[in-house]
């Protein structure tokens, strides 16, 4: 396969540069002037946005962002994977069609079902109201709060953990489980030493998939947080809105340098080359 | 309970303990238990919210938190807001466009990048993604930053053009993500057989390494649907001339006014329609599996 | 009378409706090596995967030890497998393969495996001073498992492999990691499908012999599915011949080879020449045309028989000495003997010879009355 | 090839679409409206020049800011048959005026569309929360202790407008430099409590449904709320059954949208047909009923007022509620109007009051 | 002379460093039958996939009929495989994997495949009425490939299987599908990668028959890779001995066996006596400390030579006539013969004969001069 198809990889290399490669070196440029949108003519060279990076808000936010992402993403593992697993296990006719009529609820507007979810978070609202109808009172009150922003972001984005743990475990070849029950493992042990690691990459693409969105999203925090959780993408926004492209492009290239080096690492030390990227 | 072979009574039957192995009955039972309340808990995290969109689209109060009577008059408002149904035209057109170009690109990217090294491989990968990585609003800021170098030669060239290219920007990640891990576990035999038929590669690839991947593929396209269907901020910025889609309609609603119910409609119109389609489309391949196997 | 392992007692597997395995009796043997031979297709495999426990059984049940495991998990199941597509796991280089058994074992059954008293002198030897605790005699397992893992390297011929990738392996080397997977774990029962398809004859017959040295030396039953007729003659104690899931024969090398009880087996078996011919008289029968000397068949007088002759069981003579004269019709060179077809009143007969015979020369022949096997006429013939 | 466009940058839900389309016929054109959901939004499209458009609708500061950057051009009031001097309410004239006063062209270069100001909107049903609001206005929205005990508070998630409450409970001007000085001040005052919720048009919908007491939002989020009270098909209420209210303190920011025309618009004369369309008193009243904010113009104004005789019972509370919410002046006001406007400030104040509010809502 | 049709010239293959393949030179002529014969591992398979393109060459060139190929694509090379793993199309069943290349290549090639003008006759008898149009002809050829695919399942005997999953097949079955999927093509070179391991005696031998006819009808030249003796000695027109990636030994079959260049060839192919000996004068050898006649050799005279006699050489004779005296130590049913290990003067011999000998018996030798094969012993030893 591989001397036919490699020139397939170039129209996607030039495509990034252009597309993705271009504007950050525009953004890299753009953190260490002071100009006003993006207009270079009256651009000054300086340094202030970079006093702005230890502001205690920015690093709070930047850390609240961390804490919250790697809390989401795991739970997305950890749920994600019971779920595609108990499909991929079930004995539907066409699982593929029960996996994709469970994640349909991501085909609605994200932002109208975040305001849903918020609305179910506070005290009253109308599933609340119907109970109280029928003389059942019961109500949460968790909007605002982080359990309620972790939830925002795991009911967002665990289908694609979902749907990229079952595309992983939906081709092992079932003689390797032969094989390892035949080899004395339990079918916990089985589980652990030859489905787990065969699924690995489908767990590693959907982390990147919840992950990287997590760390800069800022409408799930925003309306969830009701505006008193700051995530590093709320602050980039801000900036933006404001049309400081000086401050809101540092932190933006900031933050993609220090967690693309952070993968790039890990995919560099990953003795095997296999489990990321 | 152990089961009983009539016929054989004389034998014992084995049990699991002889062989150094122990039945953890309970232990199993309660992590069933347990697996069933986290899947339960997980459809309910992604179904509530629809279900709550549905009951505010049958609620005759435009209040969010009261419910006055069933009612199916936002249903029928829908196509009374001209705005609102142009937004929804737009956003299926870009949506579908970008979905099936982001799907065959995606595919034959990620085809691509299985065969490259190591090294490039992972540079290639790390740029993948950005689009993930980035804030939307920088991706935004920066498509619309390399489109408008066009507009000297295209002065209406920011439209449905432009938001095509930038959805087809931001899915193409997903696409990769979900096709490149089935790549792996191919088995390079196929293709190579398939050369070795006489089918040139391109065909081949088609005939033989799609079908085997396509598990994947399909999921990318679930996804590049899913991400664009919803997108709002990367679409304001690329976009102009007045195409508008549903979410800039969405949020540009909010912010001043409340929104209609009629998009509560709409959403729940949508949900139910997938539905439908998923479960036609099912058929009617059963039907022609059903077919060909006789 | 030596004690049965494995009882199958009136199996029955159907796939799509289709049966594949009908009513199977078998009694295997404790330490018995015993041979699975048939067509392709015939429900060699199936067979081993009900004992191994992949698939479930219609109807009967499988008896190992005396006690009924129908419903015993294939891990629990004193039963090792070669398969017949390798299933490597391929996120593992060889040698994490071949220890993959012993190392995920419980800790109870790993002491178990090596003998905890053992296990304790040892590490008492081996570390004197220090307390005898379990994270110590793990370490002494863990390297007993890699002591294991190396004979067994050693065994199929595969130092210097024992990082390499699987998918880096040729097709002979992947089926020499399978062996040594099995055998490393030393189980009661070893199924082999076909384990040494792809190996070349050297390398098999060094196989055949360790293969046979395990089973003396560890008391191992083996289960061999092969399509190597000398491997299956040199190596079983017994072997069975099974056709679209029916047994058709059970016996001993000799017995199968030298009196098949039908045509199948007697076609199936190496090449034969199945005559019609008629039985005369105790002692007597005539064939081709001529009368001729047998020994130990019981048939009624005149009752038409079919006469067995392997092909190197006809002794070439010189003319005047022989009972049959033939023309040669072909003469193949065949690496040990030639194979000669000759035609003798009509019939052609295939003759294996060390000595080199002209094609459309004159040949004689004569056969042994010890070496001419009757059978009865198939009814449906 | 389509016909002509006239291409509008506006806010969601912020006009009448019938009489976007009797102008369309009028005019024999298409209309195209695209929405944005702040004024930074319109700033950036317009500046990006990817689109150009025909008219966008932004708030004073904004303008302010437009024309700043050399983005509007001059609005051709000869071209505007409708216009004439005083056709504007007294409040909005006074608007007008005083942001004159620091931004002398803002006459020339805008046409008002609706204006209005912000205010404290609270729960009626929380005791003692309207007669303490009422009384000393920003002094309790910032101090807990003048509350009645449990009242939840929100806050504009909007840092300008937070830096500007600040200002008013300090009262100093909402347009007061940030420097460090009244960064500091406003960092200190708006620390002096812990914001429930900070929002946007969540808050209306909180204080509705009573998992809010008090909030700072614009007039236009609390008209909204009540409209929809009042519409309701199964269950209308008066004017005088809701819940809630809104009190607008003299200290408060005042807004006005209003029609502005880009420099690189394609089709200057149809946007000031349009413009001249919607200062037809007829269209501006009907834009107005569908919108729910006062118009700026006295005709239409009269014709809101004249819905308290009508049998219509939206009407008549469309009626109270206008004359409530926009009272006319009278000679114990200051000023025509309540509140300040807002003027532009530079990015750097701006990524200051970020920060200032960031750092307080990170503490 | 016969013409080349393949020319290895020089090829070098390593991976990862390791060498693979070095400096191979083969010819290979038109409508031939070569057999690779090998150790596991040695470098069959990748020779082959260098053949048929899958592999890139480190060096030398691979010249098929008289063009250099190797930057031709796999498929433009008039080269078919049937793969070691079978490398059966999952998603497809029987028929459709038989069927596939045939299908999928463009219209012009299938045109030029079954004959342009004779398919338009076809055309014209079958539907006399009507116009040849492109669709007509497509019509036609696809039912003439299923009619090809159904001749190629009679010819692997699948029947009835046509239909079945990939996966739902027996080892062997997928062995024939794989097989048929190739000579479908009838391709002017086919590589078979083991193909006919995974089938039992009857059908391996039936398929050798098939083969030979196929080979003669349609010209193509084989190139085969087996581990069994007895197949590569019956079906080859040559075989090559490959060991560590290097050429060993080219030739016919009988030469291979009898005089097989050096120890490796000897070892190698079958079982063999390699017994340190002298060459005294022409004609004439001590060996086992008795002088004996030989036949045909030249050596310096008293030059020591390794002495190769096969197993089923040594005439086992009554004691008054033997040359050699030995005492046997076993003796083993082979099926076809008795495998008896005799010791000479502390040298054990294996010794092949249809006749049973007791364990402890003496046992007397003799050999034809004609049968005695000298090597010069090999320098390193
Ligand atoms: N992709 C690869 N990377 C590294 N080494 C490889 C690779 N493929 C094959 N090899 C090695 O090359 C050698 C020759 O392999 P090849 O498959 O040609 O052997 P073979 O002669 O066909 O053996 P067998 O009879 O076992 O199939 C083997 O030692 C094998 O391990
Ligand atoms: N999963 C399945 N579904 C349907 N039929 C099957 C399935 N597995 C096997 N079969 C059929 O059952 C029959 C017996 O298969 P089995 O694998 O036991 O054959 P075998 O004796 O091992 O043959 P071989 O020597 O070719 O490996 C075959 O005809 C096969 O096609
Ligand atoms: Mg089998
Ligand atoms: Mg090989």
């Amino acid at each position: 396969m591989n001397k036919y198809f490699k020139k397939l990889a170039i129209p996607y290399f030039v495509w990034l540069y252009v597309l993705a490669i271009i504007p950050f070196v525009i953004m890299a440029i753009l953190s260490f002037v002071n100009n006003e949108g993006l207009n270079f003519s009256k651009a000054i060279f300086t340094l202030d946005n970079f006093g702005y990076l230890t502001t205690s808000s920015t690093v709070i936010a930047f850390m609240n962002s961390l804490f919250y992402a790697v809390i989401a993403t795991l739970t997305c593992i950890v749920i994600g994977y019971m779920v595609a697993y108990a499909i991929f296990r079930s004995h539907f006719k066409n699982k593929f069609l029960v996996m994709t009529i469970l994640i349909l609820p991501m085909w609605s507007n994200m932002l109208l079902r975040i305001e849903a979810l918020k609305n179910i978070m506070e005290p009253h609202n109308i599933i609340t109201d119907i109970l109280s109808k029928l003389g059942i009172h019961v109500s949460l009150d968790i909007a605002g709060t982080p359990l309620a922003v972790i939830i925002g972001l795991i009911s967002t984005y665990i289908p694609f953990m979902i749907l990229s743990i079952y595309t992983a475990l939906e081709k092992i070849d079932y003689s390797l489980e032969e094989a390892a029950l035949d080899l004395g493992l339990t079918e916990t042990k089985k589980f652990w030493k030859v489905i787990f690691p065969l699924s690995t990459k489908g767990i590693v693409s959907g982390s990147i998939m919840v992950f990287l969105p997590c760390m800069s999203g800022f409408a799930i925090p925003e309306i969830l947080g009701q505006g008193n959780i700051l995530l590093i993408g709320n602050v980039i926004d801000q900036h933006f809105r404001n049309m400081n492209y000086n401050l809101g492009s540092l932190l933006a290239v900031v933050i993609l340098i220090i967690i693309l080096g952070a993968i790039f690492l890990v995919s560099k030390f990953d003795k095997e080359g296999e489990t990321l990227l | 309970m152990i089961k009983q072979y009539p016929g054989y009574e004389q034998y014992e039957v084995a049990n699991i303990e002889d062989y150094g192995y122990k039945e953890h009955r309970l232990t199993k039972k309660i992590f069933k238990v347990f697996r069933a309340i986290v899947i339960i808990f997980a459809v309910f995290l992604m179904y509530i919210p629809i279900f709550t969109i549905f009951l505010q689209s049958i609620n005759s109060s435009t209040i969010t938190s009261e419910f006055g009577q069933i009612t199916f008059k936002w249903y029928a408002n829908i196509f009374d807001k001209g705005s609102l149904l142009t937004a929804i035209r737009n956003t299926v057109f870009i949506s579908i466009w970008a979905t099936l170009i982001s799907t065959v690109l995606g595919t034959l990217f990620a085809i691509g990048i299985s065969t490259l090294e190591r090294k490039a491989k992972r540079h290639i990968m790390l740029l993948n993604n950005i689009p993930l990585l980035n804030a939307d609003i920088v991706s935004g800021i920066g498509l619309m930053l390399i489109f408008s170098s066009l507009i000297h030669i295209f002065p209406y060239f920011f439209g449905w053009r432009t938001m095509l290219l930038a959805h087809i920007f931001f899915t193409l990640p997903y696409v990769v993500l979900s096709v490149l891990p089935k790549l792996r576990e191919l088995d390079p035999n196929l293709f190579e057989a398939s050369l070795d038929l006489g089918v040139k590669p391109y065909p081949s690839l088609y005939k033989v390494i799609i079908p085997a991947i396509k598990a994947g593929i399909f999921s990318g396209m679930i996804l590049a649907f899913t991400m664009s269907f919803d997108d709002f901020v990367i679409s304001y910025y690329t976009t102009g001339n007045g195409f508008d889609n549903l979410s800039i309609w969405i949020y540009s609603s909010m912010g001043r006014k409340s929104l209609s119910p009629s998009v509560y409609a709409f959403s729940t119109l949508v949900t139910i329609l997938f539905f439908i389609l998923l479960i036609i489309t099912n058929l009617l391949r059963g039907r022609k599996q059903h077919h060909e196997n006789h | 009378m030596k004690k049965v392992l494995i009882d199958l007692k009136d199996i029955v597997k159907t796939f799509d409706g289709q049966t594949i395995v009908n009513h199977l009796n078998l009694q295997i043997y404790e330490n018995e090596f015993l041979t699975l031979l048939g067509p392709s297709g015939c429900g060699k495999t199936t067979t081993l995967r009900m004992i191994a426990g992949f698939e479930k059984t219609e109807a009967g049940v499988i008896i190992i030890d005396g006690k009924i495991v129908n419903d015993l998990p294939p891990y629990a199941r004193p039963v090792n497998t070669v398969f017949q597509r390798y299933a490597l796991f391929p996120h593992l280089n060889v040698i994490e393969n071949i220890v993959f058994g012993l190392k995920n074992s419980s800790y109870a059954s790993k002491l178990m495996f090596y003998g905890e008293d053992n296990l304790i002198m040892e590490a008492q030897d081996k570390y004197p001073n220090k307390k005898i605790t379990k994270h110590l005699l793990n370490k002494l397992i863990n390297e007993k498992i890699y002591q294991d893992a190396e004979y067994a390297i050693k065994l199929v011929n595969l130092q210097g492999l024992e990082y390499r990738k699987i998918n880096q392996l040729s097709g002979g080397q992947m089926q020499r990691v399978a062996l040594a997977r099995a055998i490393i774990n030393r189980p009661k029962i070893l199924l082999l499908d076909e384990p040494l398809a792809a190996l070349d004859l050297k390398l098999r017959q060094n196989m055949h012999y360790e293969l046979k040295e395990m089973q003396r030396r560890l008391g191992i039953t083996f289960i061999f599915v092969t399509h190597d007729q000398e491997e299956a003659m040199t190596m079983s104690d017994r072997i069975v011949v099974i056709n679209d899931g029916v047994i058709q024969q059970l016996g001993t090398p000799k017995e199968i080879y030298n009196e098949p009880v039908n045509r199948f087996v007697a076609d199936f078996i190496g090449e034969s020449n199945i005559i019609r011919g008629k039985y005369i008289k105790e002692n007597e029968i005539e064939v081709l045309n001529k009368r001729i000397p047998c020994v130990g068949y019981k048939f009624a007088e005149n009752e038409i028989v079919d006469v067995v002759i392997r092909p190197e069981d006809w002794d070439v003579v010189s003319l005047d000495k022989a009972v049959f004269v033939g023309k040669v019709i072909s003469s193949i060179f065949k690496g040990v003997h030639y194979e000669i077809i000759a035609k003798v009143e009509d019939v052609e007969l295939i003759i294996h010879t060390y000595e080199e015979v002209k094609v459309n020369d004159q040949i004689g022949l004569k056969v042994d009355p010890y070496k001419i096997h009757l059978m009865r006429v198939a009814q449906d013939e | 090839r389509q016909k002509e466009a006239l291409l509008i940058l506006n806010w969601g839900e912020y006009i009448n679409d019938e009489v976007v389309e009797r102008f369309e016929k009028e005019y024999n054109i298409n209309v195209v409206i695209s929405l944005a959901d702040s004024n930074e939004l319109f700033y950036s499209k317009i500046k990006s020049g990817t689109t150009a458009y025909d008219l966008v609708i932004p708030s004073e500061y904004m303008v302010q800011r437009m024309f700043e950057s050399g983005m509007l051009q001059h609005i051709q009031k000869e071209k505007l048959s409708n216009y004439h001097e005083d056709m504007f309410l007294p409040g909005v004239n006074g608007f007008i005026e005083s942001m004159s006063a620091v931004f002398p062209e803002y006459a020339d270069y805008q046409i008002p569309y609706f204006w209005g100001t912000f205010g404290l909107m609270y729960n009626k049903r929380k005791t003692g929360l309207e007669e303490i609001i009422k009384e000393k206005g920003w002094e309790a929205f910032f101090n807990e202790a003048e509350l009645p005990t449990g009242t939840e508070v929100g806050m504009y998630n909007v840092p300008r407008f937070a830096y500007a409450a600040a200002m008013f409970y300090n009262h100093l001007s909402p347009n007061a430099i940030p420097n460090e000085e009244n960064i500091a001040i406003a960092q200190r005052t708006l620390s002096m409590r812990k914001f429930n919720e900070w929002g946007t048009d969540t808050l209306k919908k909180n204080i509705q449904k009573r998992d809010l007491d008090l909030a700072f939002v614009y007039i236009g989020d609390f008209l909204d709320m009540l409209y929809q009270e009042i519409n309701d098909e199964v269950n209308p209420k008066d004017i005088s059954d809701i819940a809630y209210d809104i009190y607008i303190p003299d200290e408060t920011i005042a807004f006005m949208d209003s029609f502005v025309i880009p420099k690189n618009a394609r089709h200057v004369d149809l946007a000031h047909a349009f413009i001249n369309f919607f200062l037809d008193p007829q269209n501006a009243y009907e834009n107005a009923s569908v919108v729910g904010y006062c118009t700026p113009l006295v005709e239409s104004y009269n014709m809101i007022l004249a819905g308290k005789n009508s049998d219509d019972k939206y009407l008549q509370n469309w009626a109270l509620a206008i004359e409530k919410y926009y009272p006319l002046p009278d000679e114990t006001w200051e000023k025509p109007y309540k509140g300040t406007p807002l003027t532009n400030f530079d990015v750097n104040s701006l990524t200051k009051i970020t920060n200032m509010v960031n750092n307080v809502k990170t503490r």
